[in-house]
């Protein structure tokens, strides 16, 4: 994946959450505030634009900076500063790399990980989109140890993201808004679980990965 | 929709434009979207900054002012605002004694307050303390969950702390009377309907109007707990005994609010506050000082909010000094 | 029913209750019915009594205080008072120098005003002036009607007649203030949903999200005219032109109200007071004070209503004058 | 009629006005504000309770004064003032007399007509209370005029009093609440004018008037 490959993940990833912004609100008012689509329907947006301002010649890990620079600055919500922390973490992780291949990859993505975590103090089971990024991350890494290249493994984090999403569902929210309803926040799928499966599958399709 | 809108997604940007048309005396900064005194930054004086989402007017754009905020941003409607904003009040504040930031406890607000203190710390050298407004008996704390919501508590929070740094306190006796003022106070609300977010143009949740929720954040979020709609009577006492629980109040000199959520006209609120004052008699609890009115709201919703601050002499002192804001005002 | 309430025919009841509670500088007889200022009758000085149906708050009851009213007689839900509640008032605060009745042009309003003004009057030898107010241009002005509602224009026409009252002016220099506001001032209003009287438990009209009611009272009454619902600039330019049509503002001075009904949320009346202060700079008007919030309701109906007030310098200076009551506190 | 008589029509008339309370208030709702039951409710219970209070012996005209009294003082509205001003001026028109005949009472009648005119500005044809009122005092009048007694005149009322309110539906109110509707108040019954019917017909209930 090159610099202009990442950039095409990132508008993929805008289009999907923007296609999928309604549903994503609903998801939010579920058990949240209800804003969940338009938060990142806006914030990346906003990255979209940013992209458009960066050099030619830029490199993967600089698309991920601007990119999550972008969506902390203007997302709000819970959402944008870990999804932003995220895409600023993995691009740090990239460096200079003009050209990173698969498990440069996955350590960005594990690096994302751990920055969500930290930033906003959620482990697993917690019903965030913890839950769906730590299944993408380790669907990912299995992959690539069972010798997959980028685009399958791409694959693979799609896969992983959407089944750690699903497992949300029975949980009973520990962190973030959907926490306050307690025990009526169980049965319900969680928005930033959902939003993250789609940003996986925005990887999965730029790569072109098949199932 | 029954809203008087124009474009559902530029609603907050509208909204500031009629503020700052409303109210010489605050500067409205559309492009960074902050709204600051038009005084500030005054030199040696701590600088009070708070935000959070819109929806909840007056708080915070409305208690701008004289001996209460030095700076509010205003985010979309229930959502956190962004570190570039809280960044901009933050600077635009500072007068060289520090800034205080009061943060209602939503994981959204906490982060980007965490994200702009740090900024403003490693970029432009502005000292920042924070406070996190955390009040609300009907959400359980744990250091594992989210912990309680910020509600009520941060209007006293802000009338109090800002009359301190009127005074021209230090950073870290405002910052530490913020916190007393936090701790000592208790909240409870309580929705007979639920609200519309514009640019969702649906209702946050659907409620028969024989139901009601308690337990309520002011999010248009559903509650706790939903059970079939209940008197006055019941309702406010449901508020009380919830916020007595957690922290007993026999004894106590307090301050009261009585909040209506926004959809609930103020007679009503006087019926919720005629309740409350017996109630309290009853337990041994006197009110000192009470504010009966939509100061906290959640769009349209309807219902209402009860906050019990247990006053010390100091905490009177400084409620009673001198306030001068859209919406809260007294002594000058 | 959406209501924080006990019993729906004791609301009134209730809520002075929570009134009396909440405000320690006003008396609430429950008995009569009335809330009068603790220091009244101040002799000497002209007393000024208004009332009318409840659920119009803050109007009248919180308006009682220093620089604005004497007393309130508050009716049942959007019913008159009766004739012995206002001669009460009257007594209650009369300080030898006579009362001014401030009155809403409802037939019931001033059907009971006026036989109270005769018991007064007869029995009591009160001098009493009447101001009837009669701002609302959706309504056909003609000695053969009812004549226009007084909607907005009353808050404007307490607080100046009540400031000057406050300076010791005479019964007839108060009177002609009064009157004098009530002929500069004129309203329009929309209700974007009806309200339900607690009594009755049933909305007063039926209306779907996609229409609106223009030309609306304060009664939760339908308006004049049932269009389908407009944006903010839409509502805001149909009230501003009617009234400009009514009373050409061009070149004025102005006070302006932009007044929530109940159930609209601040955010949204501030978006409403944007159109409103760019409609007015385009058409050469000056705003030389406003106000935004809900300060004469009708329950907790969605909507705004919109009062513009010409300005003389000397009603300027009243209006800027120190004011200290539960719901407009300035200077003090 | 003598003064229990009276007294009998009062609380008659607190009874039908108390029974259909809800019509009346939905009356006002559609022009209105929705109170006109629940106040004439309150305003005629009082009148009853007032009616205790009177010593043995009154008089009719006694009965009337201490009902219309009440009536103002606990009513409100626009038909508090206007019923209590009615009742007051028929009680004075009375005088003394134990027994009033039916042209006392016709007397009577017009007067109270004559006060809500003078009270309330409004004239027939305007919408009002008045326009029952007015039919009614005709025809009571016209039936005495005829040779009638006091039952079958008060039932002559009663049916004018019907057929004047009846008339109120198509027109345009120029008075009260209603007027603020302007065209929009054509098409529905009057409730102050539904009452007037239902105070007349009280008469004729007890004074077992034949229609
Ligand atoms: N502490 C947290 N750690 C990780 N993710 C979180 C945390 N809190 C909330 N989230 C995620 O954020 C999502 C909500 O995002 P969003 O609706 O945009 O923000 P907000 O809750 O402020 O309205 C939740 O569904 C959850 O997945
Ligand atoms: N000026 C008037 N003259 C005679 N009757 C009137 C007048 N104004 C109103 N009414 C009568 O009063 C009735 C309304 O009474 P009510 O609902 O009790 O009072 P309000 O209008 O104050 O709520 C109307 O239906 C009408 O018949
Ligand atoms: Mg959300
Ligand atoms: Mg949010
Ligand atoms: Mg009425
Ligand atoms: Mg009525």
């Amino acid at each position: 994946m090159n610099a202009s490959d990442f950039a095409a993940w990132i508008r993929r990833a805008a289009e999907l959450v923007t296609a999928d912004a309604e549903r994503l609100t609903a998801l939010d008012a579920a058990i949240g505030d209800g804003d969940h689509g338009l938060n990142l329907a806006r914030g990346f947006g906003a990255a979209v634009t940013a992209l458009d301002g960066l050099p030619a010649g830029t490199t993967p890990g600089k698309v991920l900076i601007g990119a999550g620079r972008a969506i902390v600055s203007k997302t709000g919500g819970a959402s944008g500063p870990l999804y932003g922390t995220a895409l600023r973490r993995a691009g740090k992780t990239l460096g200079d790399a003009a050209e990173p291949d698969a498990a440069a990859l996955g350590t960005a993505l594990r690096a994302a990980l751990d920055g969500v975590r930290e930033l906003g103090g959620a482990g697993e089971g917690d019903k965030t989109m913890v839950d769906a990024l730590a299944a993408a991350v380790t669907a990912y890494e299995t992959a690539v140890d069972g010798g997959a290249g980028l685009p399958a493994a791409a694959r693979a984090a799609a896969t992983g993201a959407a089944e750690g999403a699903e497992a949300t569902v029975p949980m009973v929210a520990r962190k973030g808004r959907a926490s306050y309803l307690g025990p009526r926040s169980a049965g319900h799928l969680d928005p930033g679980a959902a939003s993250t499966v789609l940003l996986l599958r925005a990887l999965a399709d730029v790569t072109g990965g098949e199932g | 929709m029954r809203k008087i809108i124009n474009d559902p997604v530029k609603v907050v940007a509208d909204a500031l434009r009629g503020l700052a048309a409303a109210h010489p005396g605050l500067r409205v900064d559309l492009e960074a979207g902050i709204v600051v005194r038009a005084d500030a930054p005054r030199s040696g004086k701590v600088g009070l900054v708070s935000g959070g989402g819109s929806g909840h007017e007056p708080l915070h754009v409305g208690f701008v002012g004289h001996g209460m905020l030095d700076a509010a941003c205003p985010g979309e409607v229930f959502t956190s605002p962004v570190p570039d904003q809280i960044l901009a009040a933050t600077a635009a504040v500072d007068g060289g004694a520090g800034v205080l930031h009061i943060v209602k406890n939503y994981t959204g607000d906490v982060l980007n307050f965490r994200l702009a203190a740090d900024f403003a710390k490693d970029d432009e050298d502005i000292e920042v303390a924070t406070v996190v407004v955390d009040d609300d008996v009907a959400v359980q704390d744990s250091t594992y969950t989210a912990g309680r919501r910020g509600t009520g508590a941060t209007l006293f929070v802000e009338k109090i702390a800002g009359a301190l740094a009127e005074e021209g306190a230090p950073l870290e006796a405002v910052a530490a009377v913020a916190r007393e003022v936090n701790e000592r106070t208790r909240s409870f609300g309580v929705a007979l309907s639920p609200c519309t977010v514009p640019a969702a143009g649906r209702p946050t949740f659907e409620l028969d109007p024989g139901e009601m929720e308690l337990g309520i954040g002011i999010h248009g979020e559903p509650g706790r707990e939903r059970v079939k709609a209940g008197s006055a009577n019941e309702i406010v006492t449901a508020a009380l005994t919830a916020i007595d629980a957690d922290m007993p109040l026999r004894g106590s000199d307090t301050l009261v609010l009585v909040n209506g959520m926004g959809g609930t006209p103020l007679l009503e609120q006087y019926v919720a506050y005629g309740v409350a004052s017996s109630w309290l008699a009853d337990h041994g609890v006197t009110v000192a000082r009470s504010l009966v009115g939509p100061y906290v709201t959640s769009l349209e919703m309807a219902g209402c909010m009860i906050s019990v601050c247990r006053l010390t002499p100091e905490l009177l002192r400084l409620w009673d000094a001198p306030v001068q804001t859209p919406a809260l005002r007294w002594g000058r």
